[in-house]
């Protein structure tokens, strides 16, 4: 199974990913999920969300997720890419594709991915208040 | 022996600090590490059932039993995505 | 609710379709799919699928299940690319992508609209067999 | 009355055409259509199981009643995607 994983202050480039997308003639389907961050978090609205790590320990968690994402599915390839620090409103903080041959197990994998890394994987947000010197949009 | 506790997210708002140390007896639990944090820090202690803890990179129960020189994590649920 | 259906003898153009893509401030996920014809269909090596349509009744189809998908989730947008005639191997065949303000809902919403798809949309596909001429890759 | 059949994917291989036309008695159902089909079409009779049937762009039941010039689609289980 085909791995990547990027941890990354960058804004995440979907065009770039896509681009970098490669699959066998075997598989059949591609899911994709862009997690953006929404203008209200918690019924507030909100100017960006603050993303803080304990990167070894999430690297390893996601290596450990990946482990079994594999054990359980068919799966070719997994890429993932959660931005870290601050991520405006509007912005994707996190991209997931999942490579499979069915569309079934592309769909479970990656659902099962982000679940579980909701569960595990040390990654905390705090939300960014406009500043009184901002007129919220 | 000696431990290293850092925290994460909200949980150096509550500490005031982002590392720690202390000296424990040998076999000392997380259990034990954990009475002395919560009065050394008692802003921690409210949050004592929404603490995930891990030793190294892994995910550990308040029964493991500390090393000398072991790197804990404290830290609130998990929030990715 | 956003909809755009294109059913297509073109190309999928995943890249132009992911520039085109506009979301609101208040959604929070992106779930994509895209379907590829895949080298072995029912245990026989094929070179393309080909894709027929009884177009006024899939339009029609389709249509009813965007409502449907409308009345279930709040889904701010949906769009769904499929090719028809000859999709050769290891070319996407069908694209979905559904913006919501939160993944569990973007996820369902995907499915369902495919699952659907697959049971009412009509559609259907027949093997192409590399000729004698072709050397399997 | 007359009604048109539109036959899709390999149901036109099993009944050689894509269109056909039938005549039928006032009060006809697609039940009546489809007797009428099988015997025209013999090799129909055996996908009886797994045609599916519209009338337009609406799919209908066998208990349907069809009026003059209704156009009527036949065909096996879809397979988009």
């Amino acid at each position: 199974m085909k791995r990547e994983l990027v941890l990354t202050t960058s804004r995440i480039d979907e065009a770039t990913l896509l681009e970098q997308r490669t699959m066998s003639r075997g598989m059949g389907a591609v899911v994709c999920f862009v997690g953006v961050v929404r203008v209200d978090e918690a019924g507030q609205a909100i100017a960006a969300l603050e993303y803080e790590t304990f990167q070894p320990m999430a690297q390893h968690q996601f290596a450990r997720l990946f482990d079994e994402l594999e054990k359980r599915w068919p799966v070719e390839s997994v890429r993932l890419v959660h931005r870290l620090g601050v991520v405006p409103v509007n912005e994707p903080s996190l991209w997931v594709e999942i490579i499979a041959p069915h569309r079934g197990e592309a769909f479970a994998a990656c659902q099962f991915l982000i679940d579980e890394m909701k569960r595990v994987v040390p990654i905390w947000k705090k939300p960014v208040a406009y500043t009184s010197l901002t007129t919220p949009q | 022996m000696r431990v290293q506790i850092d925290f994460y997210s909200y949980f150096k708002d509550l500490t005031g600090c982002a590392r720690a140390f202390a000296a424990l007896p040998p076999g000392s639990t997380i259990a034990d590490l954990l009475r002395h944090l919560y009065v050394r820090f008692p802003k921690l202690a409210p949050m004592q059932r929404a603490t995930l803890i891990a030793v190294g990179v892994e995910y550990q129960k308040p029964d493991y039993m500390l090393q000398d020189g072991d790197e804990v994590a404290l830290f609130p649920p998990v929030q990715g995505g």
